[in-house]
């Protein structure tokens, strides 16, 4: 029975056997939940943001509660590029996925040189270029809210990339087709979208924000509908492919994003809840292709619009 | 990951309460270790809570926790009833040390820092060490766990107002007689305290500070529950309480 | 006991006798809430947006669950502005509060039209401007999102009350405090913020949105760190008062709000899970300033970034 | 509103639950009503859900209502067990109205449209008019409430796939023999066969239809509910069926 339903869905140049991957910085390098399944189980693994120097990252607390979601604020903490090709991925070629390094920079050049070093390293199949990330302080929110800039950043990375360049985009802005317009233009292989809301949390004792940081970003079930908007939208205006992501908990949460029109979908905040989401959400999603008669699960992409068409 | 029953549930201070689950199969942990447990199947509290091991009950077939109900999610655990269903996460974390040729450890616990010392006193005793607990409250109504350690050796208790024990803090008690008489301590509790128990143990005893901190994951993923640690280069930097500690060694942390 | 706190604001001119408004659309003209208690207990009553002419809406399903929220697509279903003023508004008079019209139009007339004949009422006491409807096909989203469009509006209709006039503010902007500025120099004498996230849901048995009108506005619990942020941005920014909202459930979640720096709040979605929503949160306040020694709770205004500061 | 106590809670056929919870004080209700349940206390599931007045139990002591799991609310509703509290906001809406010189009715219900017959069947005999049942469903597994509606008077049960009663749908009982020994009908259903009810019936019997639509508030606050009615003026317009409806007499509903 299980082995009627095909899970295989493309990105670009990109095969996955199935469509779920790991959301950035929701899965650090992989070595966490190895201990709890075999990572060949996904259809790709994205890894933590990587800028070109090492980063501390913010002071704590950097995670929040918020009704159905989190607010987090960890400021890119990572070990800087070297490092990563170094200790970070060589571990993850044992798995038979394909590695997707996401980056980030505080300026054009910063995204160039990560790319070009990451060029050097056997262990990346696609590059995702984070121009979202929602913490103030950190660069990169420029990129993400100003289509200019953002068509910018990509054009410099596609120009240095050997492996296809995913972007990914920030929720925070007026109009996201615009953004994806932008960088589809400017040669983006595929988007992913989303990335967190900006939001605030008040500790009422101490009268100031939970998060040391100030603001956070949002992400969980509370941002799905927004999430599953986005991509409805985006995937009628674009013809690349796209990553859905935002709240994904089960088989049906990734289904309803494929059906707005995402190629393949991301899981994120679900790792923290439940260590095994990732498998379960593939296993959610292979029931209902059984349960629905869907053959190819590929086939259920952008149904929502296509039938709102007729 | 494991869908526990609830054996035992019950308040034993003012807001905190006592709470037994079974088991997961094949139980592998050690004292100082902290189980992270979902309060609700739904969305509404996404997060996990990290609360101590306390006690492992009978032949493994038990872990005991203690904690305090304080926001939403130690609530909503509050109405639990024996027979529920727990989602627990765990044992996580790196638990306290124990050395082979320690004749005398001191446990020093402060409020909800100080569960993990009733299975630490055990483990200690049973090894032949010595202990002597010193544990600290705001006040009588909210100490928990006096008579569980008194069953493994000495328990000196200060109370800020000395409604139980001498009034004032654990530090109190530490004279350098005492000190010179142990050879390791074992510290939980707030930061406030740590950090005291630290600079007065500086260059006399050795010992492991337990940490709190927010927890995203709790196992290494997040990057959410960083702490300034003297890295192994002797530079500071950050170290995940999750998954390299709770429990560090107290000439490692920064405060 | 209970007198010590005050729990009187203001909004400019207008005098509430506690900071819980209730949100425009979630509270009709008021009658259903009139069976449940007394509506004099409010600090002020915000009543559905009111067009010029009447206005039938969107078809059904109008409403969805969603994670901690909900969507909704209502299309500003109203009876017209002579409607308005004849049947529902003069009721309110019996009560002690102050009344808000909320008004909705496609173009920038459509709003002085009916401010103009607002102002033929006594029963009116402050006029809010609905720029921020995010059903797209209701007119007033490029209000909403243009700072312009925004500030021109806001002049316009300023121009022809003689009431305050509270401008209410769309979240699906790039940046909420340029929004806030321009109605602000155009004349605002108070902003209400936030109107609803644009959001979808989509029924996996149908592949459509699961709301007629395909997107619809999140509200509730989900969008409270949103519209927390952006009361905490926009509250910096600007001199004129705030009223905050988004997700407002308990009393906590307002001093969540007033900490943020609001003036006074709104509750919306939470009148539709309990009737008696209000007079619970505005007992909520009351309880939280006795427990914690605040004896006016305007005091708690932007204690948050007020505490940030230090 | 009011947190009322679960008394009874069973499955009654695949997917459909029996609940009896205690009535609220001085209960006022006609059948027809329905009751606006909250499914859980978090956040994660804000909307109530709209569940018809199947049953008033002994002096108005308990309320019976008969549901079908189907989505992620009623799976938690499902979850509930005796002696749990219930948020129950109602009974709302406007009722079936009795009519005091019929001596013959017709009650019609599909499905999940069944139980609100049950009370009227109840009060409709009560004052003297036969009732007479025509229900339908998709199978027999599926049925609910054959049984308690026998008790009021003759039942003629249709099922889709002919493994209860007559294979086919409610209407096809529906002879001119029938109808016309009828004074009036009274119909809940999916909007189908609701619709097909109407036209048989046109210029044959009154009668009322009860309407199903996706609620926010239940109250008549937030306009979710609307269905196309002929208005008092004759041009046609929305109302809302939480608060002018559910139930509206069948010559004012435009499908
Ligand atoms: C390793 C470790 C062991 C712990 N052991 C115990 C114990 O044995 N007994 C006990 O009573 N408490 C213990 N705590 C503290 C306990 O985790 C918090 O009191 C609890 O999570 C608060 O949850 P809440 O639902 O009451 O608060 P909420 O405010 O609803 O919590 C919201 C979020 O903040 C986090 N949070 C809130 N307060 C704290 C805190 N003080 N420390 C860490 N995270 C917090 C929660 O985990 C949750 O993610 C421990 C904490 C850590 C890190
Ligand atoms: C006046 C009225 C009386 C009803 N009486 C009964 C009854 O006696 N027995 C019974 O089994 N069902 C009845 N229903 C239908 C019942 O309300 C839905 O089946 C139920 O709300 C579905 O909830 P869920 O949690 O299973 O679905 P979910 O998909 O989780 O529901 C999500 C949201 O959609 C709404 N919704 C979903 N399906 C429907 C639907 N078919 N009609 C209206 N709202 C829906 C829910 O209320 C909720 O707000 C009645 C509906 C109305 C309007
Ligand atoms: C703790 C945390 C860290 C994150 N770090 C990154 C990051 O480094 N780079 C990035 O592009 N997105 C980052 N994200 C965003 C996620 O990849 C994802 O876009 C977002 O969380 C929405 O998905 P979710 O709701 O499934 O979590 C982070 C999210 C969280 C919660
Ligand atoms: C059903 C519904 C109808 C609404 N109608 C209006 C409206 O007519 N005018 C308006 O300015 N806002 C309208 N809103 C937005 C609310 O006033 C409020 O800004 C928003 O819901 C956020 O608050 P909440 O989370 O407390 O609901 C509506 C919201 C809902 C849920
Ligand atoms: S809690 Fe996630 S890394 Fe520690
Ligand atoms: S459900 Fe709100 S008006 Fe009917």
């Amino acid at each position: 029975m299980k082995a009627n339903v095909d899970l295989a869905v493309e990105i670009g140049s990109l095969k996955l056997k199935n469509p779920v991957m790991t959301a950035s910085g929701c899965f650090a390098f992989g070595k966490e939940f190895a201990d709890y399944y075999d990572l060949s189980t996904l259809g790709a693994i994205t890894v933590k943001a990587t800028t070109l120097e090492p980063r501390l990252g913010n002071p704590t607390p950097r995670v929040a509660e918020t009704p159905g979601g989190m607010l987090n604020a960890i400021g890119l903490q990572n070990p800087g590029v070297e490092k990563v090709i170094a200790e970070e991925l060589p571990h993850l070629r044992k798995y038979d996925i394909p590695v997707i390094v996401n980056i980030a920079g505080t300026t054009v050049e910063d995204y160039v040189a990560v790319t070009e070093r990451l060029m050097d390293s056997e262990d990346v199949d696609a590059i995702e270029v984070n121009i979202s990330c929602p913490n103030v302080k950190c660069g990169g929110i420029q990129f993400g809210t100003d289509p200019e800039q953002a068509a910018h950043v990509t054009r410099e990375v596609k120009r240095v990339s050997k492996v296809p360049v995913i972007v990914k985009l920030s929720p925070n802005v007026t109009d996201i087709v615009e953004m994806a317009r932008a960088v589809e233009a400017a040669g983006a292989d595929a988007i992913s979208l989303i990335n967190t809301l900006v939001g605030m949390s008040i500790d009422l004792n101490k009268k100031k924000p939970l998060i040391a940081n100030g603001v956070g970003g949002l992400s969980g079930p509370a941002v799905k509908p927004v999430a599953v908007r986005m991509t409805y939208q985006v995937a009628q205006a674009v013809n690349i492919p796209l990553i859905g992501m935002g709240g994904i908990m089960t088989g049906e949460d990734a289904i309803e994003f494929m059906m707005a029109g995402a190629a393949a979908v991301a899981v994120g905040t679900a790792n923290f809840v439940n260590p095994l989401a990732c498998p379960e959400i593939i296993e959610g999603i292979r029931e209902f292709c059984e349960q629905n008669g869907v053959e190819r699960v590929r086939d259920l992409q952008g149904a929502a619009w296509k039938e709102m068409a007729r | 990951m494991a869908r526990l029953t609830i054996l035992e549930h019950k308040e034993i201070a003012r807001n905190m309460m006592w709470l037994a689950f079974e088991a997961p199969e094949d139980l592998i942990y050690t004292p100082g270790q902290f189980l992270h447990i979902r309060v609700t199947d739904g969305v509404d509290h996404l997060l996990r809570r990290p609360i101590s091991l306390c006690k492992v009950l009978g032949e493994k077939t038990g872990i005991g926790i203690a904690y305090r109900v304080g926001g939403k999610g130690t609530k909503l655990l509050q109405a639990k009833k024996v027979g529920d269903v727990l989602d627990v996460l765990g044992p996580l974390g790196k638990g306290f040390k124990l050395h082979e040729t320690d004749r005398h450890a001191l446990l020093i616990g402060g409020g909800i820092g100080v569960p993990p010392m009733v299975e630490l006193a055990d483990q200690l005793t049973q090894n032949g060490v010595k202990v002597t607990s010193i544990i600290g409250f705001q006040s009588q109504n909210v100490a928990i766990l006096v008579d569980e350690l008194s069953a493994y050796g000495e328990v000196l208790v200060a109370t800020n107002d000395g409604s139980l024990g001498k009034q004032g803090f654990v530090t109190d008690y530490m004279t350098d007689e005492l000190l010179a008489s142990a050879d390791r301590f074992y510290a939980c509790g707030p930061t406030p305290m740590l950090r005291a128990v630290q600079q007065k143990m500086e260059g006399k005893v050795d010992g492991y500070l337990s940490l709190e901190e927010r927890m995203g994951c709790g196992i290494g993923a997040c990057m959410a529950c960083v702490t300034s640690c003297v890295m192994a280069d002797g530079t500071i930097g950050y170290k995940k309480v999750c998954k390299e500690g709770p429990v560090f060694s107290a000439a490692e942390v920064v405060f």
